[in-house]
């Protein structure tokens, strides 16, 4: 076994995300972590390079009837169907606390919406608000007016809701892609050419789970969304494949839950690495994982985390 | 959507450590007790309360939410000198359950809790009604011992398949002041469902309960509640779904209720039982 | 725990793919089994419904250079290359010898091409052969003359490679599909129009492994093939999909390793369900699949496997 | 592609069966003695061959090939008595091997073979010369009993980063006519690489070597075969490559030869040093 040598190499672990600063290249998945403040309790949310809320639509959505999860191997399918109170709400409770709470914390408000327009109102109003340093567009929400076609499946659905969104904000806006495609680095450059500043990958894997006992689907919409280890290698396929595509930044995540992960993500080109099941079985994973990442730079020698991104040959 | 409860839980400290497994063994067919060093959880945990269990299984992503049964007082036991041990019942229902059944004392777990709400008790409880199914008698034992304690008198119901999976009948005997069973093969006290002696209690003019707690299966909390309700008796539940978080985040856990969507394990998992919109909760039921 | 009911409901496993009668719905996923006589000191290959060989080209391929396999979370990615010694050697060795040992054995022989020539070519070849039952089209091999994309993205590069193929033969003809796509019901239906008798999925999904300390690809050619309990829910959804896309029977496979999890394949929409990676940790796999199946159907009262097919709901 | 092969070994009766621990105990830093109760794969296992052991870890897809290094005969072994035992020694090397090396004597493994060809001892083999580098002495453990029981001279050149690393030395001490060490650190023996000591016997005229088994990291096994083949020696080398079926199904493990590609699985592990393009072998090395 390789004998680790303990090199006293001073890590510089802060990032950037295009004009965003960030102390670690450490954020969470959208849905993973609440709006932040849920986990308050358990974690310093300042421990966080950047906060990513959950999901917030311009009209409070119920979620999904049934069935909401299901553990499968290395991972687990959800089918939570974006619940939340919706953007009045989530500013007058969640964003307050935030910057009441963490008012140096950067905040990436993720963006859902059933038509472009839906979206585009969303980031409008909270276009005014302050603490915000951007926004995290979920381009995976099925699309009402073309039969629950996901957005993210097209570069045209793709291009169109990431355009109406830049037209309502100067902030910093990722568009996260969705990996059920076949041509995920066309949809990122058709998404970075309508404006985006920053791309944020891989959104669940579509899969389906089946009670054979019962002969019935587990879950009430049959199709739910892979996440976890499992998704690992296929998130870091698309990475690569994004990276080489388009010049904008990469919040990179699927399947992370170590810091070797993490820097595998970085070098396979994101900027930013998003943590998301593994917050699940312990609040206390992105601490420990930043931790583990300054590890495996100072043995590697590396003293600025930037070294990474994108540095596979 | 758990800020209100998260307020209201913040009050209470949080705890996420390693917990080290004291004992772990089958106390009936597919059930086990689980009693684990986490002292200053183990300090925390109110009754009805319940924690999440990693069990450090690299396929199994999600942590496993157990509830309370009891704390052990510091002091001995075993082979060891320990602080406040939390114990734990756990009935073998999928791969989870199987694995932590293999798992011998020494070994580490993550934990984080406590989680959830507490079984409410308003201050004036004179006489409180506890009805337990199966596994689902586990979550009342703290509860049971903490109203002796506070002088309430407390009558048990208890139901279970048969005699062997009566979860800690003894205790429950120990601890409360009646304490009436019901077996689905007769092997022990009534034969068939808990609702026969539950009815016969409610019934009975000399009884004057002031609430009623109920946990177990959710047609037989369903039954069990609707006979408290019929009789007037406000009666609180423990509800029990598919849960990730554990913590309020993910939203994986609601349950349907006349206040709207509510989180299983940040606003539950205790729910006054005319709240809940049963028939809506259906199609998530675990079991 | 749920009380095992044991019913002594006699199981019959016997089931069909289109013409082809099989003794049990079990087959192998290409390449897990070599050609079976590799298996055969191990495992009694009659023990199978039907064997599907690996990949059979018109000339001998050389494989990929590099590591080729590594194991991930629940899985594996490969990066084998479809090496083998082409369809004459095939022929003479490994037909041969299949004759002359299972001769009651159906044998699906796969086939590679880098042009739909290539493949229509090995079609050909074996046409005259007596002891094959049919063939499995892998349109995921790389498309030369197309720089390399695969036949399997787009309906009309899979079409291509069906009809050419088809002209060839009389026998039963399977096309495997890959499921890097974002449409595999078109395709699938492409397939069936073009005149393929059933349809195999999935294939791999493409991803990658990062060595993160030397900073380089595991893979010589980047990114591999990912299989495994890992992909079950991906593999599961698109049986679904493609079993409401199209009337011909599916081989269904994609991370299955018990009798549970055929029985899953089955209710999806599968005919016949191939055991992949789980061959490598036990060569007695499909044995033992075989019967815990059949203790399935014993316990839930299925008196033949083949009520399973399609039955979700 | 291991049809050739498969007809030589299909002579040799192949298992699949479960294998109980019987020890697993670490025997230097990061390296373990794995005694297996698998009696009838203990009687078939030649010297060089490898097993494949499945550790029964659901993520964990693959089985780990690993070399047998010797067979205890039937008796009382610990508190048991056993028919023949199968004895590994393994490294740490990565997430299989480590977790392997928590499980206690009793945990029942997957197991099969023997697989893969044996280290060739032509008839007339007086004098052997057997070179073994750190954990890749272990498979030549079984060969040098075997050719001391021969009748045959046996020199074992040993090295290792250090003296607690010189894999099973006090057995090759016992067992072999002469035995020469190396350590990178010169904490025993002569202070450098393997290539010393097997320099010096190769010059020494009194010895006249009729083969070489060579098995160590590959960069090892590449100098030692040189020095070998430049004295006129045919050398033995036993290759390893990431694996999967470990029966020549997958074609995972092909490595270059002048006679194509070939399973190191079926063909080999051992092959003639000549045979291996080296240069076009390195980009598929594990370590």
């Amino acid at each position: 076994m390789k004998q680790k040598v303990h090199v006293s190499t001073k890590v510089n672990t802060a990032t950037t995300l295009g004009e965003l600063r960030l102390k670690n290249p450490l954020t969470v998945a959208s849905g993973t972590y609440g709006s932040g403040l849920q986990m308050a309790d358990f974690v310093d949310l300042n421990s966080l390079g950047m906060l990513t809320t959950k999901g917030v639509s311009l009209i409070p959505w119920a979620g999904n009837a049934g069935i909401r999860m299901k553990e499968v191997s290395s991972g687990m399918l959800n089918s939570i169907g974006l619940q939340n109170p919706g953007v009045e709400t989530f500013i007058e409770k969640d964003l307050a606390w935030l910057r009441a709470h963490v008012p140096e914390l950067p905040v990436m408000v993720n963006i859902c919406g059933h038509s472009a327009r839906d979206y585009a109102a969303v980031i409008e109003r909270l276009e005014g608000e302050p603490g915000i340093a951007g926004y995290e567009v979920n381009i995976s929400c099925p699309n009402v007016s073309e039969g629950g076609h996901v957005f993210g499946a097209t570069c045209e659905g793709a291009a169109e809701v990431t355009k109406l969104c830049r037209e309502k904000t100067s902030r910093p806006m990722a568009v996260k892609l969705s990996p059920n495609v076949g041509n995920i680095a066309d949809i990122a450059r058709s998404v970075e050419e309508a404006g985006a500043d920053s791309i944020s990958l891989i959104n669940t894997l579509l899969g389906t789970a089946i009670d054979a006992r019962k002969r019935s689907f587990i879950f009430d919409r049959q199709f739910a969304g892979l996440s976890g280890p499992a998704i690992k290698p296929v998130a870091l396929r698309m990475v690569v494949e994004v990276a080489r595509a388009v010049k904008v930044p990469i919040i990179g995540m699927g399947g992370a839950r170590s810091g070797l992960d993490v820097a595998e993500f970085l070098l396979a080109g994101a900027s930013v690495v998003a943590i998301g099941t593994a917050n699940f079985g312990d609040p206390l994973a992105v601490e420990r994982i930043v931790h583990e990442l300054e590890a495996f730079c100072a043995e590697e020698g590396v003293s600025d985390v930037t070294e990474l991104i994108g540095a596979v040959a | 959507m758990c800020k209100d409860s998260l307020q209201q839980a913040s009050k209470q400290k949080k705890v996420v450590c390693e917990a080290r497994i004291v004992e772990n063994s089958a106390v009936a067919p597919d059930t086990y007790a689980l009693i684990l060093d986490a002292s200053e959880l183990a300090e925390l945990v109110q009754p009805g309360q319940f924690i999440e269990l990693n069990l450090r299984q690299p396929d199994l992503v999600l942590p496993r939410p157990i509830s309370a049964y009891r704390v052990h007082e510091a002091g001995e036991y075993g082979d060891g000198s320990y602080g406040p041990l939390l114990e734990l019942r756990y009935q073998l229902m999928g791969e989870g359950t199987r694995r932590l059944s293999a798992m011998p004392a020494g070994t580490a777990l993550g934990i984080f809790g406590p989680l959830g709400n507490r079984w409410p008790v308003p201050e004036d409880t004179k006489s409180a009604l506890l009805v337990g199914g199966g596994i689902g008698s586990a979550p009342l034992a703290m509860l049971a011992q903490e109203l002796v304690d506070a002088g309430c008198e407390v009558t048990m119901v208890q139901g279970g398949r048969n005699s062997d999976l009566l979860v800690a009948a003894d205790l429950f005997e120990t601890t409360c002041h009646k304490h009436a069973l019901a077996t689905d093969d007769g092997s022990k006290g009534h034969k068939g469902f808990v609702t026969g002696p539950l009815q016969e209690l409610l019934e009975d003019a000399d009884n004057d309960f002031d609430i009623a707690y109920i946990c177990g299966p959710e047609p037989m909390q369903i039954a069990c509640a609707a006979l408290c309700e019929a009789a007037g008796l406000e009666a609180y539940v423990s509800l029990e779904r598919m849960m990730a978080c554990g913590i309020g985040a993910c939203l994986t856990c609601v349950i349907p209720t006349s206040k709207g969507p509510r989180g299983v394990c940040c606003h539950g998992p205790i729910f006054n039982s005319k709240e809940v919109l049963w028939d809506e909760a259906k199609s998530a039921r675990v079991h």
